[in-house]
């Protein structure tokens, strides 16, 4: 049975997703391995690997390690580069008719321009700045903790492209509000809270750590208790929308989201443990939306009851 | 690729801290390669999160067979699953072994948790000399069943001694392809291990002459022991690698390992590899 | 079998643990149910629930959610106040041979020095400052999470006890390394990594948050990689000693704290799901080191080998 | 307080999404007043973190009775666990009810998951006439063993009117204490309620002038609804109250309530309360 509800969201002017629900950066590839297995066009959007301006190797094996309810990834950011995915790989995704959002980073300012730069062409409908990886040496995170800084380089980018632009920020900051109000002040359209925390996991039998990187980044169910918060005290900050992400494993998860304030998420981790959990979501969203007499879904956002 | 809920039929020990485990899949795996496997998950809930790989010890009409040693949580909990449990694998993954080419006489290497897709691809192939390795005895598993393996010898080394062969099975696999190991062999021969026995001087000097191709699945060292043997006698080698996985599937960069033609993703891209591509640590 | 190794930590001067195994604040009380259940003096340290200058009657119901491998508390600090415990509870916990420890808060500066002057006297062992609870309006976090606000509050307590001063952060600090920093700077004795992190559960059935207070702290087994990840930067940065706590509950746990920096653990979660765990994971310590002939536990800490 | 390895003996279904658990403790429990409760650990490993409060139903040569009704994860993992399986128990935990005094009447009212402690004391004291409410017939449990307990009379108040009266069952207990309620009742009795059916107008009316001790466990609206009854006619009132807990021994201050005496405890100073001193909502 089609159940006649809308579940479209209008994120940003120039940028409707045809449902809420998208893949995280970095759990997802570059949509080849996820498109053999369920059509992509039913995603929301489809968020690419995060991007750096030359071809990244990451780091050393083990870059994954188990935790309680969640894993923490060392990948180091491993990615073809801007050039190579423009060439090889964005033509394969635009043939699903879904916005392409094109998750990049940088290791120092220049980087971060010069990819949103090469990056704001056809087929690319928005730029996620990633300011917040655990995984790299230089670069990464200590954009997303002091609000001066993120405001400094989300204003560079900001100047070189007209494409929406998405900041995605860090758990690990003090305020994550006064962040978030910083990359809209700078000119950001939207936000994403959040990325994973950095953590570590040690080997007690060998006295060694266990990712080859020693410390990565947490994600999963484990980390959504603290991605909801995030949520909720951004989205009362900022007039530009929140988009969720953190330990999203089912249509309830997405509707929490939304009510803390959430205009549309993202799933990591849990995609790599259901990989074909993409159609299931979206499926319970319209059940869900059914079963409480909800038209439009952009009617749940921020509707939390106090 | 289908991710399948699978009943549990059996899941018995079968050697030291190992089981073998029978699934009835609720649908059809579809065709699959030696060398491949699965990704099972264990719980429905949320922990432990990850799915767990495990080489495809044999298919056929639905049903699945795994050997798996019980290491940490996850397999733990593995082995207290009961006929009737429910599991869910994703698979089958990963490419295969690459069939030998022309007349490549196989040999087959297998250490620790290493036998299962070496067993299914000798008992595809129905050839060539598999050689076993284990710390002891108690740890070896499916020893009649390798040794019923049609058209196959199987060598069986322990580390201790208590059965076959005593020390590492690269040992036995360096006796088999260096000169004159025809002469080796009868010399270091025990009793028990009769399909070696009956390799005569004649059959092992023949195996020198042939192009050789040496498949082995176990820990690194071993593998790269084999390489460096293989290399020494100018056969092809084959390596299945272990790497900590996500997802299984390619879209996480998770298990990458080097190789001459840049990061190579295990599950994806192998868990099969030229051993001459990998740059051995 | 009684195993000859020696578990004693001398964590700072006039301050020495017969283990490295103590309780965390808030999920011991004042020692009085546990007490009930086993000996208390085979604890290597009892740290009370945070004490504040008034009794403070705490957060509405519903106080505690579940969450995957941790639960979210918004207890808010609910304490019989400075007074009624140095009358009613310290001689109580005094007659087990082992170091009171006394956890306080304020709501502004002079409460915390008005606190630590009151709490400065004989049976108390030692102080821990607590600086990030996330669990009420006015003051806790926001002292844990800006260096220099840190600094001006231990400088204000440091002047009024000589009693060892231990100061407990937020997990929520852009550099947790920096905050450990001012701290000892400013006169601590001894750091404690983490408190719990603010967080948050939704009811989407009922679209009303699920914890009385909106937020609350997140614990248990799931931050228990990012618990240990502030460890080890916490500890390379500082001199004095970390005492590492989230999410521990096995002895594996305890070596992987003291391997990753810490001189000591405190265990608080899982000891409300397991209220025997202390004899266990204590003796499970010794075992431990016997299998691995460590003769004297201060030899593991901070030994990761890299 | 003791924390026991118990096996799963029953776990059998009794009503609508409701099962009766028989567990077999290894060791004893010790002695136990009605109203008390144990936290049940359902998994060994810590998803789901917390233990699961529920009553005592009933408990004797180690076998501990707990009637439970399926509502989320914890009760859902639990409803799967088949006999054999082990569960850890914490217990006996908080206060019992206090017993009636001098001659005082026991009137036990008991709604939705509320059954177990009422059922416990009301086997204990074996006097007096136990009120049950449940949405419909489908949701009642143990009625049989209800209506066995020597000595007590035994009303069923469904919301649906599929068994016993139709109505809320404080609807039952505002008749049965109200003055003349002997008339009203025998008026609005439903045929198969036979228990209260034999209730003769001079039964009902001694209760009235009898000090009555009315017993409650349910939902909180029919908590407070009893107390509003209760203090009418002004008999004591003991409840029992809910609250999420985390450690249920009294340490965490998570389920605390406000009373006229302060902040207390449910898990420790409760969870069985005087009415008059809860500071109702
Ligand atoms: C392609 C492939 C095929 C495999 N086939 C088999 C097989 O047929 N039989 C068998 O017994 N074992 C096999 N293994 C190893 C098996 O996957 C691990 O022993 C198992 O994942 C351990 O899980 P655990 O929860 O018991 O251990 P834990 O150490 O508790 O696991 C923690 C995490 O580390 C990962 N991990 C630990 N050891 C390994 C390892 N060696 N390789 C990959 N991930 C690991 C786990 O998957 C998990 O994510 C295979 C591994 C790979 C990569
Ligand atoms: C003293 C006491 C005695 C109880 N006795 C019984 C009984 O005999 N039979 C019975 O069926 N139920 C009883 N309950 C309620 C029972 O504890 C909950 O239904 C159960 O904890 C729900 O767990 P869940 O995982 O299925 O639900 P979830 O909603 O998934 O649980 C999530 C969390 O909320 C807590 N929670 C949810 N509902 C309640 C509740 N009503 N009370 C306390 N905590 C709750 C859970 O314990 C868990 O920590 C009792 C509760 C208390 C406090
Ligand atoms: C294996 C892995 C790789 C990731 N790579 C990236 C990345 O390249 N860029 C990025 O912005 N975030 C990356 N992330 C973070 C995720 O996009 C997401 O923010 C985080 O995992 C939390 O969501 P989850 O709990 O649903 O996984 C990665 C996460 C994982 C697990
Ligand atoms: C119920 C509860 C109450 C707590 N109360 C306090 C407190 O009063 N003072 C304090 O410093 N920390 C308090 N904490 C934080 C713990 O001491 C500890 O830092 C945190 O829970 C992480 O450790 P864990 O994962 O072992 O629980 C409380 C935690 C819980 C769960
Ligand atoms: S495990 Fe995810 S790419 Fe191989
Ligand atoms: S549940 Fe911990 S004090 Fe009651």
């Amino acid at each position: 049975m089609e159940i006649a509800v809308d579940t479209t969201i209008k994120l940003i002017q120039g940028l409707e997703l045809k449902n809420p629900v998208m893949n995280a950066s970095g759990t997802f590839a570059y949509g080849e391995e996820c498109s053999e297995i369920f059509d992509l066009s039913i995603m929301g959007g489809i968020i690419t690997k995060g991007l750096s301006l030359l071809p990244n190797k990451g780091n050393p094996p083990p870059r994954i390690v188990e935790t309680p309810c969640g894993l923490i990834n060392a990948i180091g950011l491993e990615n073809i580069g801007v050039d190579a995915f423009l060439k090889d790989k964005l033509q394969f995704l635009m043939q699903f008719k879904t916005p392409i959002i094109v998750n990049f980073f940088g290791s120092y300012e220049e980087e971060y321009v010069e990819c949103a730069r090469r990056l704001s062409i056809e087929g690319v409908a928005a730029l996620e700045m990633n300011v917040s990886c655990p995984n790299i040496k230089s670069g990464g995170i200590q954009f997303g903790t002091d609000p001066h800084t993120l405001y400094a380089l989300v204003r560079k980018v900001r100047d070189v492209t007209t494409k929406p632009l998405i900041v995605k920020l860090s758990p690990l900051a003090g305020d994550i509000a006064e962040m978030a109000f910083s990359a809209q002040d700078a000119g950001a359209d939207a936000i994403t809270c959040i990325n994973t925390i950095p953590a570590m996991a040690i080997d007690e039998e060998t006295w060694r750590p266990t990712l080859g990187n020693i410390t990565g980044g947490l994600s999963g169910p484990a980390i959504k208790p603290i991605a909801l918060r995030t949520v909720w005290e951004a989205s009362h900050k900022v007039d530009i929308p929140v988009i969720g992400c953190g330990g999203i494993s089912s249509s309830a998860d997405v509707i929490q989201f939304m009510l803390a304030g959430a205009s549309a998420v993202e799933i990591g981790s849990f995609s790599l443990r259901e990989p074909f959990c993409f159609p299931d979501i979206i499926n319970g969203l319209t059940q869900y939306m059914g079963r409480h007499s909800i038209d439009t879904i952009q009617d749940v956002i921020g509707r939390l009851k106090l | 690729m289908k991710d399948l809920e699978c009943s549990v039929i059996k899941n018995q020990k079968v050697a030291n801290n190992t089981y073998l485990l029978a699934l009835r899949c609720d649908g059809h795996i579809g065709e699959y390669m030696p060398g491949q496997f699965v990704m099972i998950k264990i719980s429905s809930n949320t922990h432990p999160f990850l799915r767990r790989p495990f080489g495809i010890l044999g298919y056929s009409d639905g049903l699945l067979y795994v050997l798996y040693k019980v290491k940490g949580q996850g397999t733990y909990m593995l082995s207290n699953k009961h006929p009737g449990d429910k599991l869910w694998v994703l698979g089958p993954l990963g490419k295969g072994f690459s069939l030998p080419e022309c007349n490549e006489e196989p040999f087959y290497v297998a250490g620790g948790t290493g036998l299962p897709p070496i067993f299914s691809l000798a008992q595809h192939l129905k050839k060539g000399h598999i050689m076993i390795g284990a710390k002891s005895l108690d740890d070896l598993a499916l020893v009649e069943q390798i040794r019923n393996i049609p058209n196959t010898k199987a060598s069986f080394t322990t580390e201790d001694g208590s059965f076959g062969f005593k020390g590492l099975v690269t040992d036995v696999l360096k006796k088999c392809v260096s000169r004159g190991r025809g002469h080796v062999l009868t010399f270091d021969i025990l009793e028990h291990d009769i399909q070696l026995n009956q390799m005569t001087e004649k059959e092992c000097q023949m195996l020198r002459h042939d192009p050789l191709i040496i498949y082995a699945c176990g820990p690194y060292d071993m593998l790269r022991q084999t390489y460096i043997i293989a290399k020494r006698c100018r056969a092809r080698c084959q390596v299945s690698l272990e790497e900590h996985m996500a997802c299984g599937f390619g879209v996480c960069q998770g298990c990458t390992v080097e190789t001459r033609s840049g990061n190579m993703r295990v599950c994806k891209d192998g868990p099969i590899f030229d051993a001459a591509d990998i740059i051995w640590r």
